[in-house]
């Protein structure tokens, strides 16, 4: 379970670091947060499950997509 | 051990991110990625020593150790006070330089006065 | 943009990659047993010596509390430092508020005269009256989590989280109209400079009482109500400090 | 007093006010921004703000003064809680001098941005907390707790740096973010192993439980020391982890500059040696580190030679001078981690030399500063004749040109100033080692270097330089930033005729009273013929710099191509080397 939980993080960081659309890479980003939040709760962290969703998915998605619309959501170079 | 491996294989593509794209907001990306990488081994770890949470209500016995989570409850702040502020600063690079890419931004404000 | 400038940038991430993996090897296939100290003595005596229940409370809050107050001010810091950069970019804030940048800016200038923006059109009237009837549900919510962290999971800082998004879900609500209330920037910058003030004030009334600095007061009886006062305030501190940066950048973007 | 001191509190309490004053003193200034916002009330209370947070913690260094003199240290937990899982701190001589070291600097820095900006109670509220971040490095003994104080002195210099407001700052102050919040990760790497070792996170547990395990911890041990040591030498800007220091330094306001250069780049180093002389294994990386800040003190004043800015040739030796201190702190750390006293020497020496090169680049980056804005001018080359034009701005007598003076001699080290002693006291203890002769010619090349700068205060030639120098932008000189040049230069002067009384005295506090510094002699004709002979060569170099060819290597070394992506390659070489370097001398 969590092998299988590690293996879709780590897909899921390889499209965030890849992806061309930078908006899908926050969203990406913030997928993760919440696949890490659900690995905390199983190893038994429940505390730093609620702060990894509040605070990786919440707070850090809110700042991502702030400066991404506030500027430009594509990746050219 | 493997999941200890696909932890350093996120710890690598993080850093992938942070110095091999040139975007600013990748390198955020990359930066973020392993911060996650190192709470995420760091929780893990300390989670195989027990089997409950430490929560200590009436019966629970075996608990895993607390430590490393308030550890990385700071941590995890803490990188998302990097992050907040990394990404304000690359909002002034662009409004200053119309540019993501960070050799595009040092030649325009090269050309510009220091 | 020469070929050269290019591959710089992949050759040296290949290089720290390389050096990072050798790093990390030792650190990743060390096997040897946990050490359960620690955790054997806070199973003990931490719930006599703290009073919290939730052992990641009583550390966070008690043991290594003077760690969270770097934590704390590390936000404190980031979330000023971003919004005076955005205040200082000239961009229009929602807000009536701003960094003091240059010499002129001090006393006022452009930044300090409120500036409103007209409420999307896209906004529906849906949405805000949603977000606006939710708001206090959330933050009773976020209240909740902040008090109770001491003997189930939470605490302070995610509570403060929670009271923020309550705050950005006020703000959405609020659109269009004069922000007032609880998502007002200058309500939001005073209730975060006092919960700073007041964290710091704690720390001080350890030393009035002759336990320390960041100590619990009242030296002989249980530091519980120490570990909840300390919930609260950074809480609302955290709450206010987030809240202000949300609010901050949804008066910038576009959001649809 | 100290009567009088304990029946206020006790000496942990005291122990712990340089850290909470200046706390107390940024709660204040928040609070007058957010609540008065403007006018003079406001003003009043950034002001009382700064008073608690610079001022006072002076009276906690007083009183602790007699503890620390007697080779006593105040250890404990902070909040008194159990010392297995709580946070200890170590208020000692180490502490004493390096907060000394700080709040001089940082209390003469404030008064600067007053008359010069950037000002507001915002300002001052990041500017105390950085000052008490200081302070917190300083005395603290616990790994993650050294994190963190870390990463707020980090925080609050990015946002510092960006507070000048040049599109230039926010680059340099996003590259330094960057690559020293990466360098945090490792250090988090760091701690993880030595915590998965251990179980603890003070540093003398952390050693007692890895001298308990069989091969004392091998390669994760090793890795996790180098990760740790490597996060924090990156701080200090040792080569070849220097690369984000000289654009943050050149590009932030003048006040930050000088407490960036002054102090923020020597107290993560003497909080390292803490750290390394507890761990095993910890005095080869100091050795390292030793050989590393030798080449950096000649590598830095080579390119500091080379440059045109001035704020950004004062940068440079900031790298170089460091180079100086590491290279004493390293042999030191190395010395006294095998149990040879006379690391106390080396480190005194090393201390001396952080101390007052604070001093005098702090001072010089406030009087540079201060011409550059009345000329509106940079380029050392074009700049020509400041004297003048500060005399226009409404300076009477030429107080910022003696303090420039002043700065400049003590850092060609020439006597009677204070640049003077401590590197004749880096001699004095490195003398018979290859760092000597390296350190020699980068005196060389600052004399040289210093020669160049000090032409902007030269008068200008006919038809070059600053032609108008009727028609200036609005400058006018300003009492405050007068007055914090003048302290800091009559400090120079003060500290380099009790310069060898000083040496004892440091060698004393941090020896804890066990290990006596012989008398340093400083005026014999030995060293007076070296001082004259390293001015003549500087002198020359000056002049060789200025030919064709001394202006094309210039142009070629200014111009070398320096990338984003450098600064991470350059701190994995730094880590690998370092590893291999820890593993080669332990698994022999």
């Amino acid at each position: 379970m969590i092998e299988v939980l590690l293996i879709c993080i780590l897909a899921l960081c390889l499209y965030t670091v890849e992806s061309k659309d930078l908006l899908f890479g926050t969203i990406a980003l913030s997928a993760i947060s919440l696949l890490s939040a659900l690995l905390f709760y199983l190893l038994k962290a429940p505390d730093v499950a609620i702060t990894e969703a509040a605070v990786g998915a919440g707070v850090s998605t809110v700042v991502y997509v702030w400066a991404i619309k506030a500027t430009e959501r594509k990746d050219i170079s | 051990m493997i999941d200890r491996i696909i932890v350093g294989l996120i710890f690598l593509v993080g850093l992938w991110g942070l110095i091999g794209k040139r975007n600013l907001i990748k390198k955020v990306f990359g930066l973020s990625i392993i911060n996650a990488a190192v709470v995420i081994l760091f929780i893990m770890e300390g989670g195989k020593a027990g089997s409950s949470a430490p929560i200590l209500e009436p019966g629970v016995r075996d608990i895993v150790d607390p430590v490393p989570q308030a550890l990385m409850l700071t941590a995890i702040v803490i990188g998302v006070c990097v992050t907040a502020l990394a990404l304000a600063m690359a909002y002034r690079l662009y409004k200053a330089t119309g540019s993501f890419d960070i050799d595009e931004v040092r030649e325009r404000l090269d050309d510009g006065h220091r | 943009m020469n070929a050269q400038a290019k591959r710089a940038p992949v050759a040296a991430a290949v290089l720290s990659i390389l050096v990072a993996a050798a790093i990390l090897w030792p650190l990743v296939a060390f096997d040897g047993p946990w050490p359960r100290e620690l955790g054997a003595y806070l199973e003990s005596r931490g719930l006599e010596e703290s009073g919290a229940r939730n052992l990641v409370s009583a550390i966070y809050l008690g043991y290594r509390a003077y760690d969270t107050l770097g934590e704390t001010i590390v936000l404190l810091v980031a979330v000023s430092g971003a919004i005076g950069m955005i205040a200082a970019a000239g961009t229009t804030l929602a807000i009536d508020y701003s960094y003091p940048a240059k010499d002129g800016a001090v006393d006022g200038g452009e930044a300090e005269k409120p500036i409103r923006r007209k409420a999307k059109k896209n906004r529906t009237d849906l949405i805000e009256v949603v977000t606006g009837k939710l708001g206090p549900v959330v933050l009773l919510f976020g209240f909740y989590v902040m008090l109770f962290g001491h003997v189930s999971p939470g605490g302070g800082f995610q509570g403060g989280v929670v009271v923020a998004s309550g705050i950005v879900f006020l703000a959405l609500g609020s659109k269009g109209k004069p922000g007032g209330g609880l998502s007002s920037a200058s309500t939001l910058a005073k209730l975060e400079a006092a919960g700073f003030a007041a964290l710091i004030a704690g720390g001080f009334l350890g030393l009035a009482s002759g336990t320390g600095f960041f100590a619990p007061p009242l030296a002989g009886t249980s530091p519980l109500g120490f570990i909840i006062a300390l919930n609260t305030v950074i809480g609302l501190k955290v709450g206010a400090g987030i809240g202000f940066l949300c609010v901050a950048m949804l008066g910038e973007a576009d959001y649809d | 007093m100290t009567g009088i001191a304990e029946s206020i509190m006790s000496p942990s309490d005291w122990a712990m006010m340089p850290v909470a004053l200046p706390l107390l003193g940024a709660a204040l200034s928040l609070l007058a921004k957010a609540f008065i916002k403007k006018g003079p009330w406001a003003s009043l209370f950034e002001y009382l703000g700064a008073f608690v947070g610079l001022a006072l913690p002076w009276l906690a260094l007083a009183v602790l003064a007699p503890l620390v003199l007697s080779g006593g240290s105040v250890q404990a937990i902070i909040g008194s809680w159990s010392p297995l899982v709580g946070i200890s701190f170590r208020f000692d001589g180490l502490t004493w001098l390096v907060d000394m070291l700080g709040f001089s600097v940082a209390g003469m820095a404030w008064l600067y941005s007053v008359g010069a900006g950037p000002k507001g109670p915002a300002f001052t509220t990041i500017y105390l907390i950085q000052a008490s971040a200081l302070a917190a490095t300083a005395a603290t003994t616990d790994l993650f707790n050294l994190f963190v104080c870390l990463e707020v002195l980090g925080m609050a210099s990015y946002v510092l740096v960006t507070s000048s407001e040049k599109p230039g700052a926010f680059l340099a102050a996003f590259s330094y973010l960057m690559v020293s919040a990466a360098a945090m990760v490792f250090f988090l790497l760091g701690v993880y192993g030595l915590y998965r070792l251990t179980g603890t996170l003070s540093y003398s547990s952390i050693a007692a439980a890895l001298a308990l395990l069989p091969d004392g911890g091998g390669y994760t041990a090793v890795v996790s020391l180098a990760c740790i040591s490597a996060a924090v030498a990156l701080r200090v800007a040792v080569m070849p982890l220097y690369g984000w220091l000289p654009d943050a330094h050149a590009l932030a306001p003048h006040a930050v500059s000088a407490v960036l250069s002054g102090v923020l780049i020597k107290t993560p180093l003497f909080a390292l040696s803490r750290f390394l002389l507890a761990m095993p294994g910890g005095g080869m990386a100091g050795q390292l580190f030793g050989y590393a800040g030798a080449i950096t003190a000649l590598g830095g004043v080579i390119i500091a030679l080379s440059q045109k800015d001035a704020k950004r040739l004062l940068a440079y030796h900031s790298i170089s001078q460091i180079g100086y201190v590491v290279s004493a702190w390293g042999a030191g750390v190395s010395a006294l981690s095998r149990g040879e006293a006379v690391g106390y020497a080396l480190l005194s020496a090393a201390f001396l030399h952080a101390f007052y090169h604070a001093l005098f680049k702090g001072l010089l980056f406030l009087t540079v500063g201060t011409a550059t804005d009345a000329a509106a001018e940079r380029d050392v080359y074009v700049l020509r004749g400041a004297g003048a034009i500060l005399k226009k701005s409404g300076e009477r007598l030429p107080f910022t040109l003696l303090s420039f003076a002043v700065g400049a001699l003590s850092i060609s080290a020439l006597p009677p100033f204070n640049g003077f002693v401590s590197k004749a006291a880096l001699s004095y203890v490195l003398k018979g080692r290859w760092e000597y002769i390296f350190l020699f010619i980068a005196g060389i090349g600052t004399t040289a270097s210093f020669i160049k700068l000090a032409g902007i205060f030269a008068p200008p030639k006919r038809g070059a330089g600053i032609a108008a120098a009727s028609s200036l932008p609005g400058y006018t000189a300003k009492k405050t930033v007068m007055t914090a040049q003048a302290v800091l230069a009559l400090a120079c002067v003060a500290s380099g005729l009790a310069g060898p009384w000083f040496y004892r005295f440091v060698g004393r506090l941090l020896s804890g009273g066990h290990y006596s510094i012989g008398v340093l002699r400083l005026y014999d004709l030995d060293s007076l013929l070296k001082t004259g002979g390293i001015v003549l060569a500087g002198y020359v170099l000056y002049k060789l710099a200025l030919t064709g060819i001394g202006k094309r290597i210039a142009a070629r070394i200014r111009e070398r191509p320096r990338g984003f992506h450098g600064l991470f390659a350059a701190f994995s070489l730094g880590l690998g080397g370092l590893t291999l370097w820890i593993s080669f001398f332990r698994f022999q």
